[in-house]
């Protein structure tokens, strides 16, 4: 990826060239389109991973060139990479308490939450409204 | 031995230019960047937050010495229990070690001349101060009664100052993470020419392993109790099971922060007593990277117990069991701590002074503090004594026998380098002798209470526990006057003490290669990087009443006095 | 970070300062330029990392409540429009790449195309909060708030312009009234240097208006989010409740990026960047990508829901 | 067994707690699981205890033995780091460690695992009372009636904030939370009145919501003490048995001579305009009945919300109605 980089010298400065980055960002636009456009195939329980998996390849791109990781130093790209780390951790195990725990709340009836009754129904009632 | 003159030049009583004396007046203090200026700020700080928060500690104790009402409703006695663990915990104990003594000894140990971002650092400050405000606040207007780990939906219910709380802590966050970043990257970029990281005092290492845990922690707090927030005023139902939320939910958003913050309490403490225990036995500290990596091992594997507070708050019973497992984990490192410690005193040359005496008695109240933890871990156990007074006697035995004793131990040791002068030695024993007595009077007998059934947070309680409670109320009276006596004995030394030169206690770190008190650089001379640990390199010196470096050449040229930066 | 300090340590060290040319913006306790840059790179990452922890617990109630709800949230994303979340997210991705050409500047010391790529940045950044406006205040017409004020109706349909809309423009109204004044009374002084930074504030305002007018012509020709369900789920404000706090957060961080690029502008019209001394451009536009790279995750997880 | 200092001293009567204490070190062992609880935490006592002792011995001992003195300046040569020693005191305590967590946790699941012959009690946890429904219908507040050796499963469930339902006797513990159910079981395994605590942090008078456990030795015997007294009640005048369960469950916190306590009097309630923070509101009887099911939907103004009042949901229409006519009786109103 050196061909990236300007060919003299600046000290610690690395500038990347034009062309990259005009790259990036016409491949970052046309991922938004294919999203947009696979939402609207039918591919089921697949939709979600789909989408995740192309705003990973939308991060990856911005992570690596804006964001000149390809070229940073191994620390902060660990640093960095620990905060999704932590943060994937912190997710996972909620998701697995929760899920274990999840009938107890889906049993319990919704009118007897404590002091709900006023705010059961989310539908405005039609007579009320001015219009 | 160079030249004694010379080094009476340098490192010799009453520093003519030192960071004290560089510029006067309070704006020279308010807008200082010298790390040294903002360590003794915080330490300030923090000593009010201890002692504001240690009269509410008193004030409960006192009502506790009968079971019935003595002076306080149950409603000011939940408030006093709030605001005396929130206070303790969020503007003294966390910001109390790193902030005020690392702030002062970090760059130096590292042999810098200030943290990375000292503008970050002053910032962190004034967000101590504004955080610490906002709890004030909470507390003097609607007072603040949700018991420090604000559950909800009882803290989105209460009429209490909830909102001006939970901001004071979002803010002591910040304040936190900052420091945290500050100290991170001046460890990885600033150290002195030569030091490896295998060559970093072992007070460095808890810091840096503070460091990250307040990285990665404490941003989880800061949106916890944003959310919080947002609950309490718009109901948004994510905590509110009024609204379809999760109590449990807040309790791991909670605790996923402050099982971590617990660590961030405890490691720099440990660096201390690592640090003191290796100068006042003159020994090479032993197996110094067992040391350095259980610093490092107890701060991730911190991340991963944080469920052993809910075992019986409704958690999944699969998550409960790992996360017991993983709890027993955290006892390995701290373990291999404590004997390393025992093993560095082995055929040391043990000075019995004060700094000696708490990091001893460090190592007894840890031990128990820690060893009690393993009840609570153990999950048969835990179901019985969770939220009683077992886990009350239990966390002050970390934190007031651990980070507390450290402090103080830290505070006796780098006090002649802070102020260049000398404590009382007598006052410091006595403060030591009353601090450890006092406080097993006091946390002593909540085990046995706690074991027996009493539950934490009660105002009233059955009169079988009433003898246990008297002696903990007495043992607590001795314990805040050895606490004050403590203060009086540094503050007094701070401007009546005799002055001292460099190196009365002949450590080998960086820092103490500077004068006493340090000059507004720190050092005046070119640092000569030598190992934190080896002893035979300082020689004692008798017309300065200190050790200077064997080596030590005068500086070319002579030290000028520079104006102090400011924003 | 702590930059522009030293210049009256010059020649007051000890000789092992000497060796060094201290630059014009190299504080006192760092010994080289490089030194400098690499302590602030790595500040700025490790804040980075507490950014994406902070953001954590969001995501995390998001996924728990996905999970534990899908039917919520397949319910509830017919209220958001993709079109203007997709145009958003164009809108962020066109200025990062200003900003990653501004970095790129600003290495080669080329003071007036840091300014003028910065300034594109902080536009788009407010015609994205001017179509998050449009969003938000169109939902407030429908009663669709967090979850406890959460009452939907769908009769109310915004004739002409949104009440809470105007309530909204008022800030940046003031704003552009302020710069703009600021600007022509720039226009008298000399040197240009205020014209230029007040001028540039308030085309970055105008951007706000740019995507409040782009937005509200869109609701007009496709008629608004449309949707009329017969029965809601008790519990979908959670949804809303998350899609506030998660786009509301974000919202906050765009500000303070507008904030830091002001600041950034500002400092390139004065020419401060040279090839050895551009950390501030390269560490607010390392922020500003994150902002980016948050949106890229927000948009197909809160717009996008089969 | 009373330590009171001033007790000590003064050795005055001591009056005798409606529950068992138990020895100096934990209450006594009433329930299945107690034992092993107990057996767990005195083996983790010992282990702990060995280990603390060895170290602060050994720290004793160095600082005396190699403390600075003339002719000790010195440290004596050691070597600093030896890697078998590390290995062997991580090793030892990880072994004892995986042996507690192996017992805690074993211990633990069974005091999850519900045996299927258990009966079911409903427990509803209100600031600040417990009330528990039997499966035959019957409720009591305040006090809890097992049998003797019958394993029982508690379904909780909280109308307000979190509690937690804590027997000391029984080591058994479990938070109630509401918007769920939570469970949890025992077997008590002695007859005797037992505390029970509320261990979860949950508002003003957290540590008064205790409540006595009071485990009979057959099930006549506990029948017989949850019963309502039907022929106590149908037989006297109505204003009798309201005034009766006024005495019983609101005497506490409501006064009848016009003075206000933790709650506003209650003499002049009926037939009088109330006035609430959602407005005023005439005193009648369903008001009455609704202050009592759902203190909670209006609030009297100059209290706080939410009420501090308890939902009386084990009333029965009959007692209601007793209460009532009771309230009407002091009002004079018709
Ligand atoms: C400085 C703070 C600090 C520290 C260091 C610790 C350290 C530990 N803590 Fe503690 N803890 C708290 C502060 C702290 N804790 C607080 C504040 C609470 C309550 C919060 C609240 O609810 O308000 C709490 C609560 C708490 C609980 C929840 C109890 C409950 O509410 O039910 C548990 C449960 O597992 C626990 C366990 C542990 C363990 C296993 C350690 C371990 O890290 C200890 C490791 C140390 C040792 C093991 C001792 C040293 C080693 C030896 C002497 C050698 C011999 C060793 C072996 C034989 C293994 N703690
Ligand atoms: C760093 C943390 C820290 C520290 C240092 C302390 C210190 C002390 N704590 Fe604290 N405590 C907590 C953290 C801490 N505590 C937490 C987190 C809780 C849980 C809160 C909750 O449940 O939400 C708690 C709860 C708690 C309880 C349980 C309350 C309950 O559950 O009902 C008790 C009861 O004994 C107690 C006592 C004490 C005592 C006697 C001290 C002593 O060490 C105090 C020593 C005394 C002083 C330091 C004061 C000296 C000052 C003077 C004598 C006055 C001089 C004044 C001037 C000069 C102006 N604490
Ligand atoms: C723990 C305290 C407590 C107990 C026990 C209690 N109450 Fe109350 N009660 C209150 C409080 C506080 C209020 C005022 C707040 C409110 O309106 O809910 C109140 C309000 C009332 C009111 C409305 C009074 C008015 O002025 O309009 C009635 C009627 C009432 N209670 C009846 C009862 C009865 C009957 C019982 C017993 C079966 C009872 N209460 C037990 C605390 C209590
Ligand atoms: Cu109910 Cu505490
Ligand atoms: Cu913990």
């Amino acid at each position: 990826m050196t061909t990236a980089h300007d060919s003299h010298d600046h000290g610690f400065a690395h500038p990347v060239s034009k062309k990259l980055l005009y790259g990036v960002f016409f491949a970052l636009v046309l991922l938004t389109i294919i999203t947009v456009v696979a939402n609207d195939l039918p591919l089921g329980k697949l939709d979600l991973w789909v989408a995740m998996g192309i705003a990973s390849i939308k991060a990856f791109l911005v992570m690596a060139f804006f964001m000149h990781m390809w070229w940073e130093k191994g620390i902060n790209i660990v640093f960095f990479l620990s905060s999704v780390l932590f943060a994937v951790l912190f997710v996972g195990f909620l998701l697995l308490d929760t899920d274990s725990y999840k009938e107890d709340v889906e049993i319990f009836p919704v009118d007897l939450r404590p002091g709900a009754t006023e705010v059961i129904s989310p539908l405005k009632p039609v007579s009320e409204t001015p219009h | 031995m160079s030249n004694p003159s010379l080094a009476q030049q340098y490192f010799g009583h009453a520093a003519q230019h030192n960071y004290l004396n560089v510029s006067k007046g309070w704006k020279s203090w308010a807008f200082t960047l010298d790390h040294k200026r903002i360590g003794v700020m915080y330490l300030i700080g923090v000593t009010f937050a201890l002692l504001l928060a240690g009269v509410f500690a008193l004030l409960l104790r006192a009502e506790l010495f009968t079971p019935n009402k003595m002076f306080l409703s149950e409603a000011q006695y939940n408030q006093m229990f709030t605001l005396h663990g929130a206070i303790m915990v969020f503007a003294f104990i966390i910001p109390s070690i790193p902030a005020a003594l690392g702030n002062f000894v970090l760059p130096m140990m590292l042999g810098a001349k200030d943290v990375a971002f000292p503008r970050l650092n002053l910032m962190s400050f004034y967000l101590w101060v504004i955080g610490t405000i906002f709890l004030v606040i909470a507390m003097i207007t609607n007072s603040l009664d949700t018991g420090w780990t604000f559950y909800t939906p009882y803290s989105i219910r209460t009429s209490t100052g909830v909102v001006a709380a939970t901001f004071g802590a979002f803010v002591l966050g910040f304040s936190s993470i900052f420091t945290g970043i500050n100290f991170l990257v001046t460890v990885h970029t600033m150290r002195a020419p030569g030091m490896g990281w295998f060559q970093m005092p072992l007070f460095i290492w808890g810091l840096y392993a503070t460091a990250i845990i307040q990285v990665l922690a404490t941003p989880v707090l800061g949106i916890t109790l944003l959310m919080l927030i947002a609950e309490r005023l718009l109901h948004i139902g994510i905590f509110d099971p009024k609204y379809g939320g999760d109590p449990v939910l807040f309790q791991h958003f909670f605790w996923f922060y402050s099982h971590p913050a617990v660590y961030i309490m405890i490691l720099p403490g440990m660096g201390v007593i690592s640090e003191l225990i290796s100068v006042y036995s003159r020994k090479k500290i032993f197996g110094y990277s067992f040391i350095a990596f259980s610093s490092v091992a107890i701060a991730i594997l911190g991340f991963l117990v944080w469920g052993h507070h809910m075992f019986t708050s409704g958690q999944s019973e699969l998550v409960t069991l790992i996360f017991s497992a993983i709890t027993f984990t955290v006892a390995i490192p701290s373990a291999v701590k404590v004997f390393n410690w025992l093993s560095t005193m082995y055929k040391g040359c043990i000075a019995l002074v004060t700094p000696m005496l708490f990091a001893m008695s460090f190592i007894f109240l840890f031990g128990i503090g820690g060893l009690t933890g393993l009840f609570l871990a153990t999950l048969r156990t835990d179901i019985h004594l969770h939220d009683t007074y077992f886990v009350v006697a239990h966390f002050h035995y970390v934190m007031v026998g651990g980070t507390l004793t450290a402090l103080f131990g830290g505070l006796f040791h780098w006090w002649p380098k802070m102020f260049g002068r000398m404590y009382n030695e007598l006052c410091g024993k006595i403060t030591c002798l009353l601090v450890f007595v006092g406080f097993n009077v006091t946390f002593f007998p909540q085990f046995v209470m706690g074991s027996r059934g009493m539950p934490r947070r009660y105002a009233r309680y059955d009169i079988e526990f009433e003898a246990f409670h008297q002696w903990s109320t007495i043992g607590a009276m001795i314990l805040g006057v050895g606490v004050v006596i403590g203060f009086a004995t540094l503050v007094y030394a701070a401007f009546r003490g005799p002055r001292c030169a460099g190196n009365p206690f002949g450590a080998a770190t960086l820092e103490w290669q500077s004068s006493s008190p340090p000059s507004f650089h720190n050092f005046d001379h070119k640092v000569e990087f030598t190992s934190p640990y080896d002893f035979s390199t300082q020689v004692y010196d008798e017309e300065l009443d200190s050790y200077v470096h064997r080596n030590f050449t005068a500086p070319a040229k002579p030290a000028v006095p520079v104006q102090p930066q400011s924003i | 970070m702590s930059i522009e300090h030293g210049v009256h340590h010059d020649g007051l060290h000890g000789d092992h300062h000497d060796a060094h040319h201290h630059g014009k913006f190299i504080a006192h306790h760092f010994d080289s330029a490089e030194q400098q840059f690499d302590a602030g790179k790595m500040g700025i990452w490790v804040f980075l990392v507490t950014e994406v922890l902070f953001f954590s617990g969001l995501f995390c109630a998001y996924i728990l409540y996905r999970y534990h709800h899908p039917e919520i949230f397949v319910q509830a994303h017919h209220f958001l429009d993709k079109v203007l979340g997709a145009g958003n997210t164009i809108v962020l991705l066109f200025s990062s790449l200003t900003m990653a050409l501004a970095v790129r500047a600003s290495q080669l010391g080329q003071n007036r195309s840091v300014a003028i790529y910065v300034l594109i940045t902080m536009v788009c950044a407010s015609i994205f909060l001017g179509v998050k406006a449009v969003e938000y205040t169109h939902k407030w017409d429908m009663g669709i708030f967090v979850r406890s004020f959460f009452q939907y109706d769908d009769h109310h349909h915004a004739e002409g312009i949104s009440r809470y809309l105007i309530l909204a423009s008022i800030v940046p109204g003031a704003l552009l009234a302020c710069f703009g004044g600021l600007a022509l009374l720039g226009m008298t002084s000399k040197g240009g240097f205020e014209k230029a930074f007040w001028g540039g504030m308030a085309i970055m305002v105008l951007g706000y208006f740019i995507g409040v007018g782009g937005g509200m012509f869109y609701m007009g020709m496709s008629g608004g989010e449309h949707y009329t369900p017969t029965e809601l789920h008790h519990d979908i404000g959670i949804f809303f409740s998350i899609y506030y706090c998660m786009t509301g957060l974000h919202a906050f961080h765009v500000i303070g990026g507008i904030i830091a690029l002001a600041w950034i502008y500002y400092r390139s019209l004065a020419c401060h960047w040279r090839p050895d001394y551009f950390g501030p451009v390269d560490n607010v536009g390392l922020y500003w990508h994150l902002v980016d790279l948050i949106w890229i995750f927000l948009f197909p997880l809160l717009y996008l829901i089969n | 067994m009373n330590f009171s200092l001033f007790n000590l001293l003064a050795q005055p009567d001591i009056e005798h707690p409606p529950y068992e204490w138990g020895d100096y070190f934990f209450p006594v062992q009433a329930a299945e699981g107690a034992a092993e609880n107990d057996f767990i935490y005195w083996a983790i006592l010992w282990i702990s205890a060995v280990f603390f002792v060895l170290i602060v011995a050994f720290m004793m001992y160095f600082a005396w033995v190699y403390r600075r003195r003339p002719g000790h300046e010195k440290p004596l040569p050691s070597p600093s780091h030896n890697t078998t020693l590390e290995i062997l005191w991580s090793v030892i305590p990880s072994i004892l460690l995986v042996w507690m967590f192996y017992a805690g946790a074993n211990g633990y699941f069974q005091s999850r695992i519900i045996p299927e012959s258990a009966e079911e009690i409903w427990v509803t946890a209100q600031q600040f009372n417990w009330a528990f429904t039997y499966p035959d219908g019957d409720s009591t507040a305040n006090e809890l009636h097992l049998v003797v050796n019958r394993p029982v499963k508690f379904k909780m469930e909280s109308r307000d904030v979190l509690h937690s339902l804590f027997i000391p006797a029984f080591r058994q513990k479990q938070d109630v939370v509401p918007g769920r159910y939570t469970y949890t079981w025992v077997r008590p395994t002695r007859v005797g009145t037992y505390r029970l605590y509320c261990t979860e942090y949950c508002g003003d008078n957290h540590s008064l919501m205790y409540a006595n456990v009071i485990v009979h030795a057959s099930e006549e015997a506990r029948k017989e003490a949850t019963k309502w007294d039907w022929d106590l009640f149908a037989q006297t005048d109505p204003v009798k048995n309201g005034e009766r369960i006024y005495q019983l469950n609101c005497a506490g916190c409501h006064r009848v001579d016009g003075v206000r306590s933790t709650g506003p009097p209650l003499n002049e309630v009926y037939g009088t305009e109330r006035s609430l923070l959602s407005g005023t509101r005439l005193g009648d009887e369903n008001y009455i009945r609704e202050s009592i099911r759902e203190p909670n939907k209006e609030i009297v103004s100059g209290f706080t919300s939410p009420s501090q009042m308890p939902a009386f949901i084990q009333f029965n229409d009959d007692q209601l109605n007793w209460i009532v006519i009771y309230l009407k009786s002091l009002s004079g109103k018709e």
